[in-house]
C-alpha cells in the first residue's frame, strides 16, 4: 500500500498508468515497477525456475532474485528484467514469466511436489535409457526463464570510450566523499551510480549507469540506461575507488522464498523512497542491528510492526512461537559488494566481525571505500540455516537451490566451493549469487566442518548485472555488420552487378542481363574475354611498392624466384612461403628500377604480405637498405583482357607504345593517360585470362571516368565487363592456380610443379628449408594436376574426391568447370603422386556414383601461350 | 546401505533415496591419501586425465592408478569449454579419431552409469561465400568417405533448421549454404568429468585433488618419482594431461613442446524457453544449453596467457556476430563470461605420444572436450602396451620433425586474424 | 569529404627527406608541422603523410609517393569520434595538432585534431562507404 | 583490454597491436639438421610467467618492438627495441 503523503524518489503530481497480466494499475513518476506493484497490493510478480513457487518482490535494486518479469513492447519483449530495475513510464506493459496459466495459478508448481524427486543434479542420475534425447525436448521446454520476440529489434544501441583521473563507482555518501576529495585534488573525476546522482562540483557524473565489469589495466564498463535503451561505457581511469556498498543477505528457514517475505533494508528503502508499504503488519526476523531503525520509521508512519526476532535473543523461542504477519522483513547481515573490485584481481579475505568477505590486497590503483570496504555496524550473530525440513529452506532464490540441495552436494563429495556451484547451481542465475552466494558456502562450510575463510569463494565473472547483447554489439548491426571493401568503381552496382563476398570485397560474381541465366551470364563474360575484349575491375589486387638499393636483395629473401635477374620493364610471376614451406601467396611482381621494385599479390593477400615483409625488415634484416609502402588503396586497376583489347587500349590515348615488339607480355610501363588532369596510368601486360591483357593502374578518383571510358571505346568489339565466376573459367581453362582454392595449408610449391624451378634458385629464402623435410619430399603427396572427365559434359564439382579401388580417397577436385571456350568439362585437381600419373585414369566419386577421368596436363586451353604475347 | 548401492543412479534409486530423504547417497569419489607409489600416475584431473584412468583400469586391467589434480576436479578446460562434441574434421585421421569419440559419446551415460546429458541436437556450418561453400564441399566428401555422417544444406534446410537466423543480412551478407553433421551435439561438461572420476574411482583409481605436482626425480631416461604438495610419490610411468599448462610440466620434465598457451573466452546468455534447436559453429559458435542460456565463444586472444581473465573485446564481437546472425536475439541479456586457458599446436591437432616413461597429452587447444573419450582410450593404450593406438598414430611428436603435419585450423575452431593495418 | 585534395606519403629518414624536398619533417611522434609545401602529419618513424602536391620521386629508399586517392577525409566532431575511438582525446592529451593512428571498430584510421571539437579522421578508400554508414549511425 | 605501451605512439589500446610470438628466436642456415629447423619453426619455451616476445602496432605506428611481460599477470615489465638483444629473464 502506499502512504498518504512522502517519497523521495515519487513525484505524485505525475500519476501512470501500467499494467501487470493485463491488469490495469496506477503509479507515480519515480516508481519502480516494483514499488508501484508493491503499491497496488500485487504480492504474486512471478514463479520461480525450477519449483515454480509464486514468488514477490523480495529486495529492492539489482540484487532483486525473485520478481523476474518480461517488458512488453508492441511485437517487441524484453524478458527476464527485474520489476525492481524496470523505471515506471506510462502505458508500460509487463507481465509475468515461466507460469502457465498464470502466475496465481501454474499447472508447473507440480513441480514443487515432486520436490523430493528433484534434488540437485537429479538429471545427471536417470534419463539414461534409452537414451537422454528422449527425455531432453520436455524438460528444454520447463527450463528457461522468459521468451524473447520472434521479431528483429531494429534500433542500434550506441557506445562510449571515456578517460579520467579518477572513477568512482557508487554515489552513496562514501562515494560522493571520495569523488568531492579527488576532485578537490585537481583529479579529473568521473562517478557512475545505477541510480541518481545528486551533482558535486567539478566531478562528472552519469548517473542510471551501471558499473558491470572491471577489466585489464583499469578498463571499466558500464551501461547508461536512457529510457529502454542502453549505452556501453568504455571507461579508462588512472585510478578507480570502489563505493559499491553492501548488499543485505537474507536468512534461511522454512518456505523463506515465500511471497511477502523480503529483505529488510528493501522494506525500508520502500518506505523512505516511495512512501509504499509493502503489507499492513510487518513483522522482522534478524540476526543483527540494521532493521530496528526501519522498525522505528514504520512505527513513526502507523505501520504495524508486530515483532522483532532476533536471533541473538529469541533463538530458543523460534520453533514455537507463531507471529501474524503479511511482510516478514529478514537481516542476515550485509556483504560488501566486492564483484568488480574481485574482477579486477582484487584480493578479498573472510572477516569474522562481520561475517563477510571484505577487500584484502588491492592491485594499484585500486581502492574500495565504506561499506564496500567494510565499514558496516557490526553486531552480526552468523546463523546459516534454521531448524526444519532443508528442502524447504531456499539459499539461491533464483535458482530455486535448497539446504538440501547443498547438504547432497557435501553428501557426495562436492565439497569444492566451485563443485557446489556446478552441481547444485547456486550463483549461477542471473543474479549471480548477489543475495545467496556467502550463504551457500557458509552452509557448505558448516556443513563439511571448515571455516568459512578456507572454503573461500567463487571467482565473480562479468557482468555484475546482465546486459542486453543489442548494447554489447552497438552499432555493429545491420548495414554495420559486415565490413566489406568496396571498389572504385560504382558502376558494378548499378548495372547489374551481383556484388558478393570475396575475400572482405564486395566484387562482381557476373553481370545479369535481362532474360539470361546465370551461367549463361557466365559463358557470355567468357567468350568475350575469349574472343573480343573484356573488362575487368581487379583493384582490390594488392600492390606494394618496394624502395631502396636492397630492394631485389630483399624481395630475393622472399620469393621462391630469382628476383636479382629481373631487368627494369619486366614482370615475373613468382610465389612467397611461410617458413613451414607452405604457399602463402602468388602474383606478378615487376621491377620499375633498380631500386624501385612492384609486388602485385592476391586480394586476399594483400594486407598480410605487407605486413609479413616488414616484419621481416624490421626484426631481421634490418641491415637492408628498403622501404615499404602498400599502395592498394591509391590505385586502381582495370583489366583490359582479350584479343582486341590492344586496340581498345590504344584509343584512349596513352603515351606508351603498345605494340607489341615495343611493350610485350610480362612487361610493365608507366606513362599517363588523355583523362581530365592527364593522370599518371602504370600499365602491366600480364594475364589471368590467358588472353593478351592490359591491367592499367590509375589512381582510384579516376577510376569511375577510365571505366565508363573504356566501355565506350570498347563499344564497337562490344567489350563486356567481367565478373569473378566467369574469370574463373578462364583460369581454370589456363590451368592457373589460385593460392587457397588450389593449395591449402599444407600446399608447397613442389605439390604444383615448382620443383626444377627451385632448384635452380642458389640463394635460401623463406621457407626453403621446409621443403627438404621428408614428408614433404614424399611422392606419394597431393600434387595439383589436370583432370578430364571421359564425359566431356560431366561437371565435377570442387570438392568432390578422388578414390582408388578400394575406395579410398585419393585426393580431390580444387577447381572446375564446363568450358564454354573447349566446350567440354576440366577441373583442376590434387591426387596422391599426381605428379607422375599423367594420362592415368582414375574413379572420381560424386554422391555414391564412380565415373573416369583422366589426369593430364593443367593447361587446357592454348598450353603454348601463344595467345598471350598477341 | 546395500539398496543404496543397488540403487545407485536410476528413477527407481532416485525415489528409494528419496523417501530417505537423500541421506544416503555415496560420495562421487574417495578421497584417498596418496600412496607411497603407483604403476601409473596422471597429472591432470580434468576429462582427458579422468578418461585414461578410467580406460587404465578398466580397458588394460591396470588398478594401481592415481589421478593428482592440483585444484578441484575438471576445473580447467573440461568446465570452460562451449560443450560442442563433433566430428567433422578435414583429415582422415582426425575424422577417424573425433568420430570414435563422438560414438562413445552417445552411450557414455550408460557406459559411466551417469547421464553426461549428450544431445544430438546436430552441428551446422554455413557458409557465406560460393568460396566457403566449395571449399565446404571437400570437408563433406572427405567426411562421407572416412565413414563420417555430414551432409550439405541448402538455404531452405537451413531457414528450415534455424527459423531465427538471418539468411541475407543488409550488409550484403548471405548464407550460401552449409552443412551439418546431424550425429553431433552438446553434452554437459562438467558431468563428463564427474562420470568419469565416479567411474575410475569405483575400478579403484586413487583421486587426489589440491596435490599439485612441483617436480620429478629422474633415474637416467627414466622418472622414478613425482614430488607434490602431499609429498613423494613413486612411479612406472607417468601421464601429463593439463592442456594449457604443458609447457609448465614439460619444463619440469626438461621438455620443450611445440605448444602455445592462450585465453580462449567463452560466455553465456541468461536462460530463455527453447530459440536454438542446432548447434551453429565455425569462427563464432553458439548453441542453447538445457537450461535456456546461449553457450557462445569464439576468437582466442592471440598472445601468450596463462591468466584466465574476462576481457571486453571478445564479448562485443561475438555479441555483434550474435545479432548478424540472429537479430531477434538482441534484446536477450548477456549474462556471464569466462576464460580458459587453451594449449595451441601449429597444425591444430593433438599430441599423444611417449618419450621414455612419460606419456604426453596435450595440444588440444580449443576442441579437447569432444575427444576425451578417444583421447583417455588412446592413451592409456600407448601407456599400457607402449604402442601408439591405431588411431592415434599420426598425433606424434615426429611430425614436427619431419613435416607431416595435419593441418586443422580451418575445422579446428581455429583462430581469428587480426587484420593489419599497414 | 575532400577527396581531390592532393596528398603524398613520403618516406625515408628526417634528413634524407630534407635532401629530397628541401624541409624536416616533424620527427615527434604522432605531431603534425605545417611546411613550406603544407600540412604534414607523424605516421611512423619514416613516413609522414603531406597535404599538398609536390612532385612525385623517390631516391634511393627515400621516396614521395602520389597517395591523394588513398585516403578519403571525414570531419568528425568529438562525441562522434569518442563513440568508436579509444584513445584519450581531452585536449591535455590529444591537443590541437596533435595526430594518431587507430582503429574506430574495425576501420584503421588516421586522426588529427583540427580544433577542440573538430577532428580530421582519414579512411583508406574501400573502407571509407562502410565508416560512412558508421558515422551516420553514430550521430543518430 | 590491456593497454600497451608503444615505444612511439605510448600507451594504446591492446586491439591495436599484434603479437608476433617469442622472441630472439635465431633462424638457422638452409644447412641446419630437421630438429634444428624444427625448434627454430615450432618449439617454443611458452613459460608461465617471464617471457619476452615481439609487438608490433598494427594500427598504429606499424613499429614492431620487444616486450617482457609476465604470461600469468600480463603485467609488462620491459619494453625495449627491435634491435636489442634479450633481457635477463629475471627482468
Amino acid at each position: 500500500m502506499r502512504l498518504a503523503e512522502g517519497g523521495t524518489h515519487i513525484d505524485r503530481s505525475r500519476p501512470l498508468s501500467f499494467t501487470f497480466d493485463g491488469r490495469a494499475y496506477q503509479g507515480f513518476a519515480g516508481d519502480t515497477l516494483a514499488s508501484a506493484l508493491l503499491a497496488n497490493d500485487v504480492r504474486v510478480v512471478a514463479r520461480s525456475f525450477k519449483f515454480h513457487r509464486p514468488r514477490g518482490v523480495f529486495g529492492v535494486g539489482l540484487e532483486e532474485p525473485s520478481a523476474l518479469v518480461t517488458i512488453v513492447r508492441g511485437p517487441d519483449r524484453e524478458p527476464n528484467l527485474r520489476a525492481t530495475e524496470v523505471q515506471l513510464s506510462d502505458g508500460l506493459v509487463a507481465c509475468s514469466q515461466n507460469a502457465w496459466p498464470s502466475v496465481r495459478f501454474d499447472l508447473a508448481a507440480i513441480n514443487g511436489w515432486l520436490a523430493p524427486l528433484l534434488p540437485a543434479g537429479f538429471y545427471h542420475k536417470t534419463f539414461k535409457w534409452p537414451r537422454w534425447s528422449w527425455y531432453e525436448g520436455a524438460i528444454r521446454r520447463t527450463a528457461g526463464l522468459g521468451r524473447i520476440a520472434g521479431t528483429a529489434d531494429a534500433t542500434r544501441e550506441s557506445k562510449r570510450f571515456h578517460h579520467c583521473d579518477v572513477l568512482v563507482i557508487g554515489a552513496g555518501a562514501a562515494g560522493r566523499a571520495a569523488a568531492e576529495a579527488a576532485a578537490q585534488r585537481g583529479a579529473d573525476v568521473t562517478l557512475v551510480d545505477s541510480g541518481r546522482i545528486a551533482t558535486l562540483p567539478n566531478v562528472r557524473a552519469l548517473p542510471n549507469t551501471t558499473a558491470i565489469g572491471c577489466y585489464e589495466d583499469r578498463l571499466v564498463a558500464a551501461i547508461e540506461r536512457i529510457g529502454d535503451r542502453q549505452r556501453l561505457w568504455k571507461i579508462r581511469a588512472a585510478e578507480i575507488v570502489f563505493a559499491t556498498g553492501a548488499t543485505e543477505r537474507p536468512l534461511v528457514f522454512e518456505n523463506n522464498d515465500r511471497p511477502g517475505v523480503m529483505l529488510a533494508s528493501a522494506v525500508g528503502a520502500y518506505l523512505e523512497r516511495y512512501a509504499v508499504v509493502p503489507g499492513r503488519n510487518v513483522a522482522f526476523f534478524t540476526n543483527n542491528d540494521s532493521v530496528y531503525p526501519i522498525a522505528e520509521a514504520l512505527r513513526s508512519r502507523d505501520v504495524v510492526v508486530s515483532t522483532i526476532v532476533d536471533t541473538r535473543r529469541d533463538d530458543a523461542v523460534l520453533d514455537s512461537r507463531r507471529v501474524d504477519c503479511d511482510v516478514l522483513a529478514v537481516s542476515g547481515g550485509f556483504n560488501p559488494n566486492l564483484q568488480l573490485f574481485s574482477q579486477a584481481a582484487g584480493k578479498l579475505r573472510y572477516d569474522e566481525k562481520l561475517a563477510a568477505f571484505i577487500p584484502g590486497e588491492a592491485p594499484p590503483g585500486l581502492r574500495c571505500v565504506g561499506a564496500a570496504a567494510g565499514e558496516i555496524d557490526g553486531g552480526v550473530a552468523p546463523r546459516w540455516r534454521s531448524p526444519g525440513n532443508p528442502r524447504k529452506q531456499w539459499v539461491d532464490l533464483q535458482y530455486d537451490v535448497t539446504v538440501a540441495d547443498v547438504e547432497l552436494a557435501a553428501r557426495e563429495g562436492f565439497s569444492s566451493v566451485e563443485h557446489l556451484k556446478r552441481y547444485t547451481s547456486v550463483g549461477m542465475a542471473p543474479d549471480q549469487g548477489k543475495t545467496s552466494d556467502v550463504n551457500a558456502l557458509a552452509l557448505l562450510g558448516e556443513i563439511t566442518g571448515r571455516a568459512i575463510g578456507d572454503v573461500g569463494t567463487t571467482t565473480f565473472r562479468p557482468p555484475y548485472h546482465p546486459v542486453t547483447i543489442a548494447a554489447l554489439a552497438g552499432a555493429r548491426t545491420g548495414s554495420l555488420a559486415q565490413r566489406y571493401r568496396r571498389l572504385p568503381v560504382a558502376w558494378h552496382e548499378k548495372n547489374g552487378g551481383v556484388m558478393e563476398d570475396h575475400s572482405g570485397w564486395l566484387r562482381a560474381a557476373f553481370y545479369r542481363r535481362d532474360g539470361e541465366s546465370e551461367a549463361q551470364a557466365i559463358a557470355r563474360e567468357v567468350r568475350a574475354a575469349r574472343f573480343g575484349a573484356a573488362l575487368f575491375d581487379s583493384s582490390s589486387l594488392g600492390k606494394i611498392e618496394v624502395f631502396g638499393r636492397d630492394a631485389a636483395e630483399f624481395l630475393n629473401r622472399l620469393y621462391v624466384n630469382n628476383v636479382k635477374t629481373l631487368a627494369p620493364g619486366r614482370l615475373r610471376y613468382g610465389m612467397m612461403l611461410g617458413e613451414n614451406g607452405v604457399i602463402k601467396d602468388d602474383g606478378v611482381f615487376g621491377c620499375l628500377a633498380p631500386d624501385h621494385y612492384l609486388v602485385c599479390t592476391s586480394s586476399s593477400g594483400a594486407r598480410d604480405v605487407a605486413f609479413w615483409m616488414e616484419e621481416w625488415r624490421q626484426c631481421e634484416w634490418r641491415e637492408l637498405d628498403v622501404r615499404i609502402v602498400p599502395q592498394t588503396a591509391q590505385w586502381a586497376t582495370l583489366t583490359v583482357s582479350g584479343p582486341k583489347s590492344r586496340e581498345i587500349v590504344a584509343r584512349l590515348g596513352v603515351d606508351i607504345d603498345l605494340s607489341a615488339q615495343a611493350f610485350p607480355h610480362m612487361h610493365v610501363r608507366s606513362g599517363s593517360v588523355a583523362l581530365k588532369g592527364d593522370p599518371q596510368v602504370r600499365v602491366r601486360r600480364a594475364s589471368y585470362t590467358g588472353e593478351m591483357s592490359f591491367e592499367i593502374d590509375i589512381a582510384a578518383e579516376h577510376a569511375d571516368l577510365l571505366w565508363s571510358r573504356l566501355l565506350e571505346l570498347g563499344a564497337a568489339e562490344n567489350i563486356t565487363p567481367l565478373g569473378m565466376e566467369a574469370l574463373d573459367v578462364l583460369r581454370v581453362e589456363k590451368g592457373f592456380l589460385e593460392v587457397g582454392v588450389d593449395t591449402d595449408g599444407e600446399t608447397t610449391p613442389l605439390d604444383v610443379g615448382w620443383g626444377e624451378a627451385i632448384a635452380k634458385k642458389p640463394e635460401d629464402f623463406l621457407g626453403r628449408r621446409s621443403l627438404s623435410r621428408p614428408a614433404q619430399q614424399r611422392a606419394d603427396r597431393l600434387q595439383l594436376v589436370g583432370l578430364q572427365p571421359e564425359d566431356p559434359q560431366l561437371f565435377l564439382p570442387v570438392g568432390v574426391h578422388a578414390v582408388d579401388d578400394a575406395g579410398a580417397p585419393i585426393g580431390h577436385v580444387t577447381s572446375s568447370c564446363v568450358s564454354p571456350t573447349l566446350n567440354r568439362s576440366v577441373a583442376m585437381a590434387r591426387i596422391r603422386g599426381g605428379a607422375k600419373r599423367s594420362g592415368e585414369v582414375i574413379a572420381i566419386d560424386i554422391d555414391g556414383t564412380r565415373h573416369r577421368a583422366r589426369i593430364c596436363d593443367r593447361a587446357f586451353y592454348d598450353p603454348q601461350g601463344a595467345r598471350l604475347n598477341g | 546401505m546395500g539398496i543404496a548401492n543397488a540403487l545407485q543412479n536410476s528413477a527407481l534409486g532416485l525415489a528409494w533415496h528419496a523417501l530417505r530423504g537423500h541421506r544416503h547417497w555415496r560420495p562421487f569419489w574417495r578421497t584417498p591419501e596418496p600412496r607411497a607409489s603407483y604403476d601409473v600416475v596422471i597429472v591432470g584431473g580434468g576429462g582427458h586425465g579422468l578418461a585414461t584412468a578410467h580406460a587404465l583400469a578398466t580397458k588394460h586391467g591396470v588398478r594401481s592408478v592415481a589421478v593428482l589434480e592440483k585444484g578441484w576436479l575438471g576445473g580447467g578446460n573440461t568446465g570452460r569449454n562451449t560443450t560442442i562434441v563433433r566430428s567433422n574434421y578435414l583429415a582422415t585421421p582426425s575424422a577417424r579419431f573425433y568420430d570414435h569419440s563422438l560414438k562413445v559419446y552417445e552411450g557414455l551415460s550408460r557406459a559411466l552409469d551417469y547421464n553426461v546429458m549428450f544431445i544430438p541436437r546436430g552441428v551446422v556450418n554455413l557458409a557465406t561465400s560460393r568460396f566457403q561453400l566449395r571449399t565446404m564441399r571437400r570437408r563433406v566428401e572427405a567426411l562421407r568417405l572416412a565413414g563420417v555422417d555430414s551432409e550439405m544444406l541448402d538455404v531452405e534446410a537451413i531457414r528450415a533448421l534455424m527459423p531465427r537466423l538471418q539468411i541475407r543480412s543488409t550488409a550484403g551478407c548471405e548464407v550460401f549454404g552449409g552443412f551439418i553433421q546431424r550425429r553431433a551435439g552438446i553434452a554437459r561438461h562438467d558431468a563428463v568429468a564427474w562420470g568419469y572420476a565416479r567411474a575410475a574411482d569405483r575400478a579403484g583409481v586413487d583421486i587426489i585433488q589440491n596435490c599439485e605436482v612441483t617436480g620429478f626425480e629422474r633415474n637416467g631416461d627414466e622418472i622414478r618419482s613425482v614430488q607434490t604438495s602431499c609429498g613423494r610419490i613413486g612411479v612406472d610411468k607417468v601421464a601429463i594431461c593439463v592442456a594449457g599448462h604443458s609447457s609448465v610440466l614439460a619444463e619440469k620434465l626438461g621438455l620443450r613442446l611445440p605448444i602455445t598457451s592462450m585465453a580462449l573466452q567463452a560466455m553465456v546468455s541468461e536462460p530463455i524457453k527453447p530459440v536454438l534447436d542446432v548447434v551453429l559453429d565455425g569462427g563464432f559458435y553458439v548453441s542453447q544449453s538445457d537450461r535456456g542460456e546461449l553457450v557462445m565463444g569464439g576468437g582466442t586472444d592471440v598472445y601468450t596467457s596463462y591468466a584466465q581473465r574476462s576481457g571486453l573485446q571478445r564479448v562485443e564481437d561475438n555479441m555483434a556476430a550474435l545479432v548478424d546472425l540472429f537479430p531477434s536475439f538482441a534484446r536477450l541479456r548477456f549474462m556471464r563470461q569466462w576464460a580458459g586457458i587453451i594449449d595451441l599446436t601449429p597444425d591444430s591437432s593433438p599430441i599423444i605420444d611417449a618419450i621414455g616413461n612419460v606419456a604426453l597429452s596435450c595440444g588440444w587447444g580449443s576442441w579437447g572436450f569432444k575427444a576425451i573419450p578417444a583421447g583417455g582410450e588412446c592413451l592409456a593404450h600407448l601407456i599400457a602396451t607402449g604402442k601408439p593406438h591405431p588411431l592415434a598414430e599420426a598425433f606424434s611428436l615426429e611430425r614436427f620433425t619431419t613435416g607431416a603435419l595435419i593441418d586443422e585450423a580451418g575445422s579446428s575452431g581455429g583462430m581469428d586474424d587480426r587484420e593489419p593495418l599497414l | 569529404m575532400a577527396e581531390l585534395d592532393a596528398k603524398r606519403l613520403l618516406t625515408g629518414t628526417v634528413s634524407t627527406l630534407q635532401d629530397l624536398v628541401g624541409w624536416r619533417p616533424p620527427s615527434e611522434p604522432n605531431t603534425s608541422a605545417h611546411t613550406p609545401d603544407g600540412l604534414c602529419l607523424w605516421l611512423r618513424p619514416d613516413q609522414w603523410l603531406l597535404f599538398g602536391g609536390i612532385a612525385v620521386r623517390h631516391r634511393g629508399s627515400t621516396a614521395v609517393l602520389d597517395v591523394s586517392s588513398r585516403w578519403t577525409t571525414f570531419t568528425v566532431a568529438l562525441d562522434a569520434l569518442a563513440a568508436g575511438c579509444s584513445l584519450d582525446l581531452r585536449e591535455r592529451a590529444f591537443a590541437v595538432g596533435r595526430c594518431a593512428q587507430t582503429r574506430i571498430e574495425q576501420v584503421p584510421v588516421i586522426v588529427h585534431r583540427r580544433s577542440a571539437d573538430q577532428f580530421d579522421v582519414l579512411v583508406e578508400r574501400p573502407l571509407a562507404h562502410y565508416f560512412g554508414l558508421w558515422l551516420e549511425a553514430v550521430g543518430k | 583490454m590491456k593497454r600497451i605501451d608503444c615505444p612511439w605512439c605510448g600507451p594504446r589500446a591492446e586491439n591495436e597491436f599484434t603479437w608476433g610470438g617469442e622472441a630472439h628466436i635465431v633462424r638457422p642456415g638452409l644447412s641446419c639438421g630437421d630438429g634444428q629447423w624444427r625448434d627454430y619453426l615450432f618449439t617454443r619455451s611458452n613459460p608461465r610467467g617471464a617471457h619476452q616476445e615481439r609487438w608490433c602496432h598494427t594500427y598504429g605506428c606499424a613499429q614492431w618492438f620487444h616486450v617482457a611481460r609476465d604470461t600469468l599477470t600480463h603485467r609488462i615489465e620491459r619494453v625495449y627495441a627491435i634491435d636489442e638483444g634479450p633481457v635477463d629473464a629475471t627482468g
